[in-house]
């Protein structure tokens, strides 16, 4: 069996427009698309610039997109496709570098914004004491998982059209320390994801969701940080 | 050319370097610090890669002594006893401040506290673990603490050479390569910490990511650090088979073994009952995945070169709750890991030799701190499962506050711009090669080279052929072309040439090391020399740069805490 | 900073809206259709008290929610400055006065 | 130095229809409600001639009643998308949502062809 494949090409430091490459790829048994992003670059064109590390969906390095969506290249197989005819251009809604490789610097940017690191309490002096089935952890257990691989910021409508949106990574991350108990830093966060950019941005499109590597769904996240606000404000919230 | 004057320059964002740039900023937050990484801060390396878990001793009922003797037992007796003391020690520690300071979240008992799960090679259960991907946990969540800290990230930024004084006894910092822009950075550095990882990449079917070449290990090498057991390279038991897609050789985690997973042949058998009929799947690395190897070279494995591993009979529910990760997965290359055998093959996955460092992670040149995977000597000659995310953060952290407390009583050292012109001009050369061999092609003979000669079984004969075929390649490398019109930023192939060049040095050692012990101990087999030898073997063998070539010599191991008698009795 | 207020007073209306509008255009859409409203009808209505608080609530809240849902639309796009809430907050004072004036005239 | 952004939208989900006629029929019902507000206030005001006249223009018309069917489409949709989306802001419905979007349009179909089936006969 024989992909069509087009690639999208584009070099900031020569090209004023991206351009489409074409190449006829064999396809072999749980070929990935990062497979043919590879196969593409050692044997067909090695200037192809693109990025991945781990290669098995753990790192998040490979997102890009896809015959129309955000997918890791890595854990996208050919044949779940549905069609020989891929089409691979860069994760949208960030600078390119080059090729398939974008600068994740503006996404990471607002990841910084919010604050992502555990800010302990300070009588923290040990493993808090957790049972797992006090549910306590049962919404942000899942959310933990985000590899930060871009996908949903490369989805998602209101970072496209507001270059100031925070985005659904971020604010999930915001979420996952915001209800974590040993966080000591809940309220300044909160202020940071009210502000206009935050939380209100999102209009539960689900495309975050949709896309997410990890089944996480970022909405949900968005729609507790916007409850915790909306009680803040109303002088209800505690914590 | 860019030029930046740090205190300590880290290269490496996987365990080792993140917690070696947050120990040495929160020991001393007036020094600058300089992290450099290959990929982008805390997604390359393997440390994300974690999935099995961290060795750790946290119920009372275990005892660091446990944990140290394991770790002394799986290495087959010939790991530096005091690294490895160190790390059963500082293990907690580490623990501790990940779920205190860093932010990790491990998963719990039902009681609250933490679970700890079973994993080959131990004696009590105490592998913490998040979930079957522990790795992203612990690298998120140490990514995350140094965006708060004052510490300058390059990333996409590759280290190429370490920078020495003119006697070449003091690291003075390193030339790095901007892979965006292709342009060159030299950092003056009191001290740098090497913490790259290892170069298992170097074989057909290996588990670690595509960036980890062995770069900081053949950096270390050209400038003259001592190097110790580099013959020893742990093959994983069962890394997915997967065709020719990228995703084989990735690893299954041994907590799948722990749980009571089972290996079989191609005719049924379950072949652990003939190599270790004690512990069967549950034994350490080494024997396992040699046994899958005797078995598939014997002709009962798959058609595909594998052998099969059955999670079946545990019932389908257990193995989806426990190994989400892992059944995904399986899926992606359309099998059912809770409900049917998967074929899987050894895969090369971690290096127990490297650098040599003492207990603060001082290499043998000055200035110089190695930890991580590029440091040898804290698993002997086999890794246990578990053991590998512990060392690099055990070690990182060690080496970040004994780089810190260097760094203050030190003073910079002039880098010498003859040397580095000489290094700018063995890269730059390539973009004049527009003919000459594809470094694509050498690198898949490499891959095929290793796994043939230097594999899971050898012998000196393949060893030699091996090392013949490596110097030779190692002066083709030099001559690979770059496409015509090649840029200098985001260039891959000249990566690739880089990559291969470094993995090349590494190579031989690996293969001179391994001609070199005549016995079979750990993951080193020998079948000219299939018997473990105590009379002669409990040594380490010591290598360095001298001239072109090396100079090679053997210790004997200092049983400073535990001696082999003192296990056997037991 | 009135992002999460107005956020939330967007959902009241909404809650609103949906219980009253669906009673509102049956009424005068559907009801009798093919039947012309006539001035004297809305006049008589008119000076039930409960028509005419459901219907002044209906113009208060269905022009906030209509006003502020444009406004964010146009943050959605980045469009922020003061001089936009403005003419908005102004547009949708006068419209209230305007419609309050007109159907209080019949009490 | 980086000039080019890719700007690729992701056009196969259901939320991102849904979000987008959630859109499309708001902005078209804010344009509406600003005319009608006006419309209804100024012919009241003016007395019984002109507001019966008016109405009886417009109610009499059948393009205006066409266009009253479309603006019961998108009350209708607008409405009950509305309903998804507070289902959402109460926390419930985040791993139903397509779920929910189609139950609440098979509804909306419903209503619609019994509106339908009141004013066509009006219309012909």
């Amino acid at each position: 069996m024989t992909l069509n494949v087009k690639v999208f090409r584009f070099n900031p430091e020569t090209d004023k427009v991206p351009r489409f490459d074409t190449f006829k790829i064999e396809e072999f048994p749980n070929m990935a698309v990062l497979d043919v992003v590879m196969n593409i670059q050692n044997y067909h064109d090695p200037t192809l610039a693109y990025r991945c590390s781990c290669r098995i969906g753990m790192c998040g390095s490979c997102a890009m997109y896809i015959n129309g969506r955000p997918r890791l290249a890595c854990r996208t197989q050919v044949s779940s496709l549905g069609t020989k005819d891929i089409t691979i251009m860069p994760l949208p809604n960030l600078p390119i570098i080059r090729d398939l490789a974008v600068d994740m610097e503006p996404f990471f940017e607002k990841y910084k914004k919010i604050k992502p690191y555990l800010i302990p309490k300070q009588d923290l002096k040990e493993p808090v004491i957790c049972k797992p089935d006090s549910g306590e952890r049962e919404l942000i257990d899942y959310m933990l998982e985000c590899i930060t691989c871009g996908a949903c910021y490369g989805a998602c409508t209101m970072v496209a059209t507001d270059p100031h949106y925070l985005g659904p990574a971020a604010l999930t991350r915001a979420y996952c320390l915001i209800a974590d108990k040993r966080d000591a830093a809940t309220r300044e966060r909160l202020v940071i994801v009210e502000q206009s950019e935050g939380v209100w941005r999102c209009h539960t499109q689900f495309n975050c969701a949709e896309v997410c590597p990890k089944k996480i769904v970022p909405t949900q996240a968005i729609q507790q940080l916007k409850k915790r606000c909306v009680f803040k404000r109303l002088g209800l919230f505690r914590g | 050319m860019e030029e930046i004057k740090t205190d300590i320059l880290i290269l490496g964002s996987g365990g080792a370097g993140l917690f070696a740039a947050l120990h040495a900023y929160d020991s001393n937050p007036r020094l600058k610090i300089v992290l450099a990484t290959k990929g982008l801060i805390g997604k390359c390396g393997c440390s994300r890669m974690v999935q099995g878990g961290y060795n750790v001793v946290l119920d009372p009922k275990d005892s660091v002594e446990l944990h140290f003797k394991d770790t002394i037992k799986g290495g087959a007796f010939i790991n530096n006893q005091e690294l490895a003391w160190t790390l059963v020690n500082d293990a907690p520690k580490r623990i501790y401040e990940m779920e205190t300071k860093i932010g990790c979240f491990f998963d719990r008992r039902e009681d609250g506290r933490i679970h700890q799960k079973p994993f080959a090679g131990q004696s009590f259960d105490r592998t913490v673990h998040r979930g079957d991907l522990t790795g992203i946990e612990i690298i998120a969540r140490a990514t995350d603490q140094v965006f708060a800290r004052d510490i300058t990230v390059l990333e996409e930024t590759r280290g190429l050479e370490l920078l020495t004084n003119s006697n070449g006894d003091r690291v003075v910092g390193a030339l790095l390569m901007n892979i965006r822009t292709g342009q060159f950075i030299v950092v003056k550095a009191k001290a740098v910490i090497v913490a790259t990882g290892g170069s298992a990449s170097m074989y057909k079917i290996s588990a670690p990511s595509f960036d980890k070449t062995g770069d900081g290990m053949a950096m270390c090498w050209r400038a003259g650090a001592e190097f110790v057991d580099m013959e020893m390279l742990q093959f994983h038991p069962t890394g997915l088979l997967a065709g020719k897609s990228r995703l084989s050789g990735s690893v299954l985690e041994e907590g799948l073994r722990g749980a009571g997973g089972r290996l079989y042949n191609a005719i049924g058998e379950r072949f652990m009952e003939r190599y270790d009929p004690e512990r069967l799947e549950r034994s350490t690395r080494d024997r396992v995945a040699r046994a899958g190897y005797m078995e598939i070279m014997a002709g009962r494995g798959t058609p595909a070169g594998g052998v099969l591993l059955d999670m079946s009979h545990l019932g389908a529910e257990f193995v989806e709750s426990k190994f989400p990760g892992m059944c995904e997965r399986v899926r992606d290359i359309g099998k059912d890991l809770a409900r049917e055998p998967v074929e899987v093959s050894p895969t090369a996955h971690f290096q127990m030799g490297g650098v040599r460092i003492d207990v603060n992670c001082y290499s043998s040149l000055k200035g110089l701190f190695v930890a991580g995977e590029d440091a040898g000597g804290v698993h002997g000659a086999n890794r246990l499962g578990g053991n590998g995310i512990a060392d690099s953060t055990v070690f990182g952290a060690r080496a970040g506050d004994a780089a810190a407390e260097f760094a203050q009583s030190q003073d910079w050292v002039p880098v010498d711009q003859v040397q580095v012109k000489m290094f700018t001009n063995n890269v730059l050369k390539f973009f004049g090669h527009a003919d000459g061999p594809d470094v694509y092609q050498l690198r898949d003979e490499l891959k095929n080279l290793m796994w043939e000669k230097v594999g899971v079984v050898r012998t000196g004969q393949k060893l030699e052929q091996a090392l013949k075929r490596l110097a030779e390649m190692s002066e083709e490398v030099e001559r690979a072309k770059l496409p015509t019109g090649s840029l200098r930023g985001y260039n891959l192939a000249l990566n690739e040439i880089l990559n291969l060049r470094n993995q090349l040095v590494v190579a031989q050692l690996v293969a001179a090391s391994a001609l070199y012990r005549k016995e079979s101990r750990g993951s080193h087999y020998r079948e000219d020399f299939p018997e473990t030898d105590n009379q002669n073997w409990l040594c380490n063998i010591f290598m360095r740069k001298k001239g072109d070539g090396y100079f090679i010599e053997t210790h004997p191991v200092k049983f400073t805490r535990l001696r082999p008698e003192d296990v056997a009795a037991k | 900073m009135l992002s999460g207020w107005t956020w939330l007073f967007q959902r009241i209306t909404a809650f609103f809206l949906i219980l009253v509008l669906g009673v509102h255009f049956w009424v005068l859409h559907y009801q009798n259709p093919g039947e012309i409203l006539v001035y004297a009808d809305a006049a008589r209505r008119l000076q039930t008290a409960l028509f005419l608080t459901v219907d002044s609530l209906l113009l208060a809240f269905g022009l906030f929610h209509a006003l502020n849902g444009l406004h964010n639309v146009l943050e959605d796009f980045n469009v922020r400055s003061r001089s936009i809430t403005a003419v908005l907050l102004l547009v949708g004072a006068g419209l209230f006065i305007m419609g309050i004036y007109s159907l209080w005239q019949f009490v | 130095m980086y000039t080019f952004k890719n700007r690729s939208q992701v056009w196969d989900t259901v939320g991102m229809w849904a979000w987008l006629f959630h859109r499309v029929t708001g902005l078209a019902l804010v344009f509406y409600i600003i005319l009608h507000i006006v419309l209804m206030g100024t012919s009241l005001l003016r007395g019984p001639e002109t507001f019966n006249s008016v109405l009886g223009f417009l109610m009499g018309s059948t393009l205006f009643l066409i266009l009253d069917l479309l603006l019961a489409a998108a009350v209708l949709y607008h409405g009950l998308n509305g309903i998804r989306i507070l289902l959402f802001d109460i926390g419930i419905g985040f791993n139903r949502q397509k779920e929910i979007f189609w139950v609440l349009m098979a509804a909306g179909l419903v209503i619609y062809l019994f509106l339908l089936w009141r004013v066509l006969p009006e219309i012909f």
